[in-house]
Order: C-alpha cells, then structure tokens, then sequence
C-alpha cells in the first residue's frame, strides 16, 4: 500500500470537516460572540456543507478538481473572512497538488504550505495576531517536520492536528491584531480566537480521514 | 429571541421578498441578492455598487435608486457578500463608464470586494474604503478604522456626482475626499441578536453601556455606567471632534440609530449633540435623524460628522428617491 | 429602563429641541409645546390641526410641513396635549378659511379636543375622529375603536387637498371619508417602558406576544405564544379583510413599525402580508414600510390597509415635505 | 363656630390631595399599568401639583376664584382623560359654590352633585363601566344622605370618603366598558380602576381637611 492521499481520502477529509463543524457550530458562533459577531459558526457550516454537496455532485476525478470545487464553492457560499481565506486555502492547496489522481506525503506538505501562504498574502496576517493563521502555521510546520522525520500521512496529520489544537489555545491570551477582534483591543485578551479553533478543526478532520 | 421573522436561517432570502414587494424604485435578483434599480441609469453614467452584511437596514439594499446606488449586494446577517454576488452586481449595472465599488472596512468585506474586483472582467472598477469609525484606536496595530455612517453620505453625495455625468476616476476621487472628510463614534445601550444564533451577541447588565460599537453586534471599546443624554453626546461628539477638526467648513450631521432605538430617543440626543457642537464651535449645514445604518435590534445611536465643502452640500441637496432617503423627488 | 434620555419628567421638552434643530421644515413654540410649519401656508387655505401623547413619533411633529399638518400639538407620553396647546395652534395656523382638526379617538383627546374646539372663538374649527383599530370589538361597549394608523394617511391626503386650496367643508368630508375607509390592526412582541415609570408597562413572557394592541404600550385582546411572521401576517390581515372589503378598489397599504422593531423584519412581514393580500385579492396599489406610528420602545408592528379611490391617489402621490414622510419636494 | 367650608379649608383640602396623590403616584400608574397606559399617576401628581401652585400664588379670597382655578389648572396642565374630567369637577363645584367666602353642608353638598353631574355630562360614563364614576357617585350620595341626616361637614365627608373607597375597591371585578380599559374587554376585570383610586383619594383628603 502506497502512502498518498486519494481523491476519497480527500473528500473523507471534506466531509468529517463538514460533520465537525455542523457539530461545533453553536461553539464556534460562541467564540465569535465573544470578539466578533457571531456568525463564524454559521458560516463555515453553510461553506463546508455547500462543498460537499458540489463534491458529491460533480465526483471529480483528481486532487485539483476537487479542491478547487471546495475553494470556489467556499469563496462563493461564505463570504466574510472566513470565505475568501479558507476559499484560498484550497484553491492554492489544489493548485500545488495539481491534476493527479493521488499526492504523496511531501507533495500534500507543499501542497498545504502553498495553501498557508495563499491565506498569509490574502488577509496580511501574522503569527501572534490572534487568527486562524496562529493555528494554521505550526499545523503546517508540524506536518512538514513529521514528513521530513519520515513518519506516514496519518502520523503527519496527527502531528498537525496536535500542533494546531495548542496553536489555537495560544491565541487565548493574546490581543488581536486583525479581524474584527481588533476592534477590542485589551478586551480580545482572554477568548480562542474562532477562525484558529476552526482551523484545528479542519487538520484533526484531515487526521481521521487518513487514519481511515 | 422575539423577532418578526420564519426560518432563522432564511431571514435574507425573506426580507428581500417585502424589500422587492414594498419598494417600487428596486427589483431584486433573488438567485444573486442583489437589489437593482428598478430603472436602470443611461448608458454612460458610472454606476456606483455597494454592498456588505445584511443586518443594518435601510443600508444598502434601501439605498438604491436614482441619486444613489445602482445595485446592492445583501451578505448573510453581518457577513460579507461573496465576490459572485459582488460580479453579478458589477456586470449588471455598468453602462459602459465603469462601476465605483463603496466598501466599508471590514477584512472580510475588503478582501470579497476585491476577489470581485479581479473577477469583474472587462468592467472598469474603482474601489472607495470607508474607514471613519474613531472608536478604533491605533489603527495601524489592528484592521484599522471601521467603515460606518460616513458610507450613507457617501452613497448620496458620489451618487448625486454619478447622476450627473462625472467620469469614473472623478466619482471614485470625491468618494475618496468623502471618505477622508467623515467621522463617527458610537454607543449601544443593548446587544443584538442575531437570528441564526437566537439569543443576544453579548451580555450587558441593565446599568451599562458599551462605547465606540461598530455594527455588527461587537462590544465596543470600554463598558460605562449607563449616563445620561448629555453626557453620552458628549462620550460621541468629543472623540469625533478630537480626531478631524470640523470648524473649518459646514458639517453634515447624522444622528443614526442602531435599529431598536425608538425616533423620540434620537430626537431628543440631537438636541444634546447639537448643543456641544455649537459650543465647539462647529456649524451644521445639514441633518438627519433616524435609521440608516443599523445593526438589527441594537438600542444605541452613533453620530456621524462629514466636513462638507460646497460641492458636496450641493451634490447631497440633488434629488434622490430610495427607499432610505428620497426628497426632491 | 435603558433610554437616551435625560430627566424622565422632562423627556417630551428635551425631545421637541432636538426635532426643532434638526427639522428645517417646523419651528417649536416651546411654551406652548406646538410643533409649526417653519414656513405658514398662505392666507385662505384650511389648516390642518393633529396631536395627541407623546410616544409615537414621527406622529404627529414629524408630519408637520408642506402637503400635511399645519401643527401638532405634543403631550405628555401616552397623555392627550391640554385644551390650551390646541388652541393656541388652532389660533397660530388659521388663515382665515378654518381649521380641521385630526383626532384619534381616545377618550382624552376626544374631550381634550372638544374642549379646543368651544374654546377657539372665532375660528371656524370641524373635527374628524380616526377609529380604524379592528381589534376593539363591540365597539358599542367600549369607547370605541382606537385610532391608529389610518391617522397617518389621513394626514398625508387630507393634507394635499388643503394645500390645493379646497374649503373646509370639502377638506372635512373627504377626512371623514379616509377615517371611513381604512382599518388597522397591530401585535406587540414586547412592552414599552414609559419614561416617568421606569420599567415595561405589562410583562411579557419570553414565549408569548399580544395581538391586538393599540399605540400606549396597553396590553392587547389576548395572549399567544410566539409564531412565526407567516402566522402573524394572518393575525393581521384576516380581522381587517373580515372587516372591510378590501377588493372593491386598490388600497394603501402601510406596515408599521412600533418603535423597536428593526426595518429587516419589517421588510420580512411585508412579503408576509403582501402574499396573503395577493391571495384574497386585494390590489397594493401604494405602500409604506417603516416606523410611522410608534409606541417607544415597542417591538412589533400593526398593518393598516386604506381603500383608496382614485381621488385619494392622487392626492397620496402630490408632494410633501416633512421630516417623516418626504417626497416630490 | 359655624359648620362651613372656608377657603382656608378648600385649600387645605387641595393641598392634602396634591401629596397623598405624590404619595401614591407609583401606586396609581401601577393600576394604570395593568389596564391602561401607565400615566395616571404622573396626569394626577402633574396636576394637583401645577393647582397648588397656582393657588398658593393667587391667593383667591372666595370658594369660586379658587376652585374655579384648580378646574382650569387641570384641564390646562393634565391633559388625558382625567384632564377635562377632574377639571370639570371643579369648575362645576366653584360654579355651585358662588363668590362666597364659606359654603355650608347643603350648599356644599349640592356643589359636589353638580361636580359629579359635570364629570357625567362630560364623559357619558355610567355606574358600573368601570370609571372614577363609580367611587365620585356613591361618594356624593352618602355625602347628601349626611348632611340630609344632620351631619357635620367632617362626618359628612368622612362617610363620603368611606363610601368611595368602597366604591373604588367594587371597580375591581368590573369589565370596563368606558377609557382605554375597555380595549381589554374581558381581560379588564381583576383590576381596580385607576380613575376610581384617584376619586376615593379627592374624598378621602376632603375628609381630613374638615376634620382638621
Ligand atoms: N487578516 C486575517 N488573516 C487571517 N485570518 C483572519 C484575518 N482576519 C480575521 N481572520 C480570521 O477570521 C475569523 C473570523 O471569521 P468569520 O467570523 O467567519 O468572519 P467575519 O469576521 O467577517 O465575521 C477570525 O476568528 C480570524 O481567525
Ligand atoms: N368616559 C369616562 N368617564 C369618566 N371617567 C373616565 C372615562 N374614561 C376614563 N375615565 C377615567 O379616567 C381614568 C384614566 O385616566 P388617565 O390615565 O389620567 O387618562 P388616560 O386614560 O387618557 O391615560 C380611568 O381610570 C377612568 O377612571
Ligand atoms: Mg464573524
Ligand atoms: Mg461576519
Ligand atoms: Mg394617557
Ligand atoms: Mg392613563
């Protein structure tokens, strides 16, 4: 058995995240009433669950068709913040994995690299600043290490996951510096950021799909 | 949550039905929320575009008609539109002399917009900010100033421009000047709710208030005791007035409400505002108190100054007929 | 009670500076609480006299100006205004062809007004007395059924016919007639918080609304649990339809905001009403969406459905110029 | 000493009923509130109080100067139903009572009357529709059935007073069928009616001033 992600391992991946945040959607709002306005939730719901309808629909056949699918369907069912970065996300992740049936472990390395600097050069973004970014950056960094270390796809995504769990628990302390956050200045101090809790979402489900 | 409302999911899809049904200056393309004009401008009037979070009526979809927007695009409840909508809008409404896009400064709004932007093909498009929100400080650590009131008195005076012929760069150059020469601060005496979530953003005891909200159901800057009118003009008139001096040319005045703010309420906080400001010595050429830029049921007011010179007392005097704002027509 | 108020005891003075700032088409005479055209209309024309409590703004100031009221008189909150203030706008607007005045039917203002009327020595004074309000059944064993928002186009038409110099015998028949031919009805999703009592006039469970309310925060004819708009739309239309045939000519239609209530779901309840009419077949042939006839800080909304002949039409569509309702001026 | 009514004493009178009306102003916007518009007490502490004033400044030396100015201090500052109401009480009891320095019980008593009548003629109310009517007509009764029997004036008033708190508390199961308590139909009954409340206070601080 060869080590890649498939075409139904990555729609596994689009529907557990799917699953995950229709289940978490109340706790994501929560976190956005928190610093922000309440719709996170809402959004990522509505976004992922129109993804995997135009997945199922269409049944593309490679990596990039279907990953552009999720960004297009994405940028074009969510809209706020959350719409454009995340729409981004997958359709530099699909553009680095290209039009291929299957994607080794460095190439999905790349592949969520390019997807991570997509996000960066969309919402100008830094490590520390209180967004998704804070959970995306080491989840990235930890899958690229854990493939550079020689461990598997699962072990790598695990290893990302974990990564960016504690990721989004660090944003907990810190005073945003973009989004809506922002607007609170000292009073952001104190919740998760919901975009970073999103995030970790989005790397335990791709964990459980290629543990699968 | 008591609202007037079906399916909280579906609030948008619903409201756009009556905004169609009860506004003759609109027609609404109900695949794309986007709300038209109902008579389209000639051919070779730039078009002016706006759009953003749905939640803050009459703002935007209220505000289309002759005098002021071509389209509006109707995001969910306090979220962005996509950039679909934003080209549906865009295409729809260009006569030929390009389309101004007026984006209020939220990253999510701004990086939608500009995804249009990029997608809108073959149409010319210039893009204003509004970014007039003085409540957000050190705007260089954060995502810089929120675009509020100033984006209703833009719609009118850049629409008014539009109206009259102006090529593209010379709208999207006196939206700039708009945008630079207004500022709003406010206050909210209650939370929102917003449907899909089905009870109030945040908690807020019965004897306090949040200063320096934006629109979107967020917590303002600092938590006070609930005060009294005189001295919440002043917590809204001083910020204002400490960041733009407003003396050196007639002001337009807005004293908005959030939406659950009853009419007697604004009233009677103009009086309150409209004496700091003679004491400080700013004249106002021209007001208006009410409604216009929202946040669902939020109690609250926020005030917005736009220092006018004559072409936009001018350009804000021309006739308009929307649903929001109409005179002279 | 969270308000943008001062003193509660002097809420309705503090009130009337702001809208006199703020509303180039009135001037305030403060002493006497009288809200006036800024500019009188010229000698010979009828003059139109409205008033009532306070508390349901832009009723009655909001309304003064060209092509409707000549004055309002402004009373405590939820109080009818006192003999002396109507006579001194009966006696400030005459131009020498009488005065209509335009009275809600409550008992006060009935009596208060009647007492005006004797008062107003030589100035020719008819009154017309709204009482468009369904849910007050057996009219014969109560004081009769409430004015409300039929109170608001009769101002409006009423309005346009005395700018057009008709007598006031004229001007008080076709009064009398739009009092006859319009009906309202209204529900509330919560109270109203009077000022000077400081907390909600009736306690409202978080799961119940009341239908069948009338404009002074009063408790309705009965008690339900909350329901949707598309339910709430029929709890308004049916009394009224049952009550008036509504298919012999085109109607007014105005869905009315009662204070607190946010545009979006006026919008919302709209669509609501518009699609039941449609259905029983009655012809919209003009609306109005928003807050016209307030009680405070209400949430929830009354329906008012005037049938219009072709004659009220056109004088619904001649020019006015207030700060409530605005338009070919 | 004589058994009349002075000036010292109607003002007495006024003055004792412009601070138990202060006193229960919550109470009687309370009753208001349950079927009405919550503004009973504010119209009454409004008007009283504007009366008192202008009596203590004019200083009227005859009954019908100084109740002939409570009446228009009433009905020029209260507005409301209980304006015009109350109001013509008292133009209608100066008018019965003359340019007289004291009245006596059975001129007084026939004041009261016309008061009432007044009130009636004004309102079109009748016993039983749930109004101040139904505290003011028992009360005016027992007041002539007094002096008729040869009570004193403070005896008599007293068993006015009597008469109208019975009366006010008889309003409590009554469907309303006059004022804004009648749009509650049924739901009107339960409650004491407000108007009733502030009558049995006029009777009862008559009481005390002629019992002082
Ligand atoms: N400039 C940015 N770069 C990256 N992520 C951002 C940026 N601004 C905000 N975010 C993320 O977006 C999340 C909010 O998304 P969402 O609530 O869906 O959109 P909105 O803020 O428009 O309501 C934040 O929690 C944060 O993680
Ligand atoms: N037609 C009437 N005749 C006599 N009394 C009346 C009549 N209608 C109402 N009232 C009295 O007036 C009282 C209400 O007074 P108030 O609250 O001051 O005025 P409003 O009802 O205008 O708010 C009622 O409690 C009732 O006793
Ligand atoms: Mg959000
Ligand atoms: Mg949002
Ligand atoms: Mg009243
Ligand atoms: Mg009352």
């Amino acid at each position: 058995m060869t080590d890649t992600i498939t075409v139904a391992a990555a729609t596994a991946w689009l529907e557990a995240y799917a699953d995950v945040v229709d289940a978490q959607r109340d706790h994501l709002t929560e976190l956005d009433s928190a610093i922000g306005d309440a719709d996170h939730g809402a959004n990522m719901s509505r976004g992922t669950r129109a993804a995997v309808d135009k997945v199922l629909a269409d049944q593309p056949a490679h990596l990039d068709g279907l990953l552009k699918a999720v960004g297009m369907t994405l940028v074009s069912t969510v809209g706020g913040t959350s719409g454009p970065l995340y729409g981004t996300f997958f359709l530099r992740l699909a553009a680095a994995l290209g039009h291929e049936g299957e994607a080794d472990p460095a190439t999905l390395a790349a592949g969520l690299r390019a997807g991570l600097d997509g996000v960066i050069a969309r919402g100008k973004a830094e490590a520390g600043d209180k967004t998704m970014i804070d959970a995306m950056d080491p989840a990235v960094a930890a899958f690229e290490r854990a493939v550079t270390g020689g461990s598997v796809l699962g072990a790598a995504a695990s290893a990302a996951a974990d990564a960016a769990d504690a990721g989004r628990d660090a944003t907990e302390p810190l005073i945003a510096r973009k989004g809506r956050a922002s607007y609170l200045g000292e009073r952001s101090a104190g919740h998760i950021d919901p975009g970073a809790a999103s995030t970790a979402l989005l790397f335990r489900s791709l964990a459980e799909a290629l543990a699968a | 949550m008591k609202k007037l409302i079906g399916d909280p999911q579906h609030v948008i899809r619903d409201a756009l039905v009556g905004l169609d049904k009860s506004t003759p200056q609109v027609r609404v393309d109900h695949d794309n929320r986007v709300v038209l004009r109902a008579e389209p401008k000639p051919d070779g009037r730039v078009a002016l575009v706006s759009g953003g979070g749905s939640g803050h009526e009459p703002l935007h979809g209220g505000f289309v008609g002759l005098g002021m927007l071509d389209a509006a695009c109707a995001g969910e409840v306090f979220t962005s539109p996509t950039p679909d909508q934003m080209v549906a809008a865009t295409t729809a409404v260009d006569r030929g002399a390009g389309v101004l896009h007026i984006v209020k400064n939220y990253t999510g709004d701004v990086m939608n917009f500009e995804m249009a932007a990029e997608l809108a093909g073959s149409v010319r498009v210039e893009t204003v900010v509004t970014d007039d929100d003085v409540a957000v400080q050190d705007s260089s650590f954060t995502a810089g100033r929120r675009g509020v009131g100033v984006t209703v008195l833009l719609e009118k005076i850049v629409g008014a421009a539009a109206e009259e012929g102006r090529d593209l760069d010379a709208v999207a150059e006196l939206a700039r000047r708009v945008a630079d020469s207004g500022r709003s601060m406010g206050v909210a005496l209650t939370s929102c709710t917003v449907p899909a979530v089905g009870k109030p953003t945040f908690d807020l005891p019965d004897d306090q208030m949040e200063v320096g909200i934006g629109i979107h159901g967020e917590p303002g800057r600092r938590r006070v005791p609930v005060a009294p009118a005189s001295e919440i003009a002043e917590m809204i008139v001083e910020p204002i007035l400490a960041d733009l001096d407003m003396t050196t040319s007639p002001v337009i005045a807005m004293l908005n409400g959030m939406g659950a703010t009853p009419l007697i309420e604004l009233h009677l906080m103009y009086g309150e505002v409209a004496s700091l400001l003679e004491k400080a010595g700013v004249t106002v050429a021209r007001s208006l108190v009410g409604n216009y830029i929202t946040s669902l049921d939020m109690a609250g007011c926020s005030l917005t100054l736009l220092r006018a010179d004559d072409e936009m007392l001018r350009l804000w005097d021309a006739p308009v007929n929307t649903a929001g704002l109409r005179w002279g027509a």
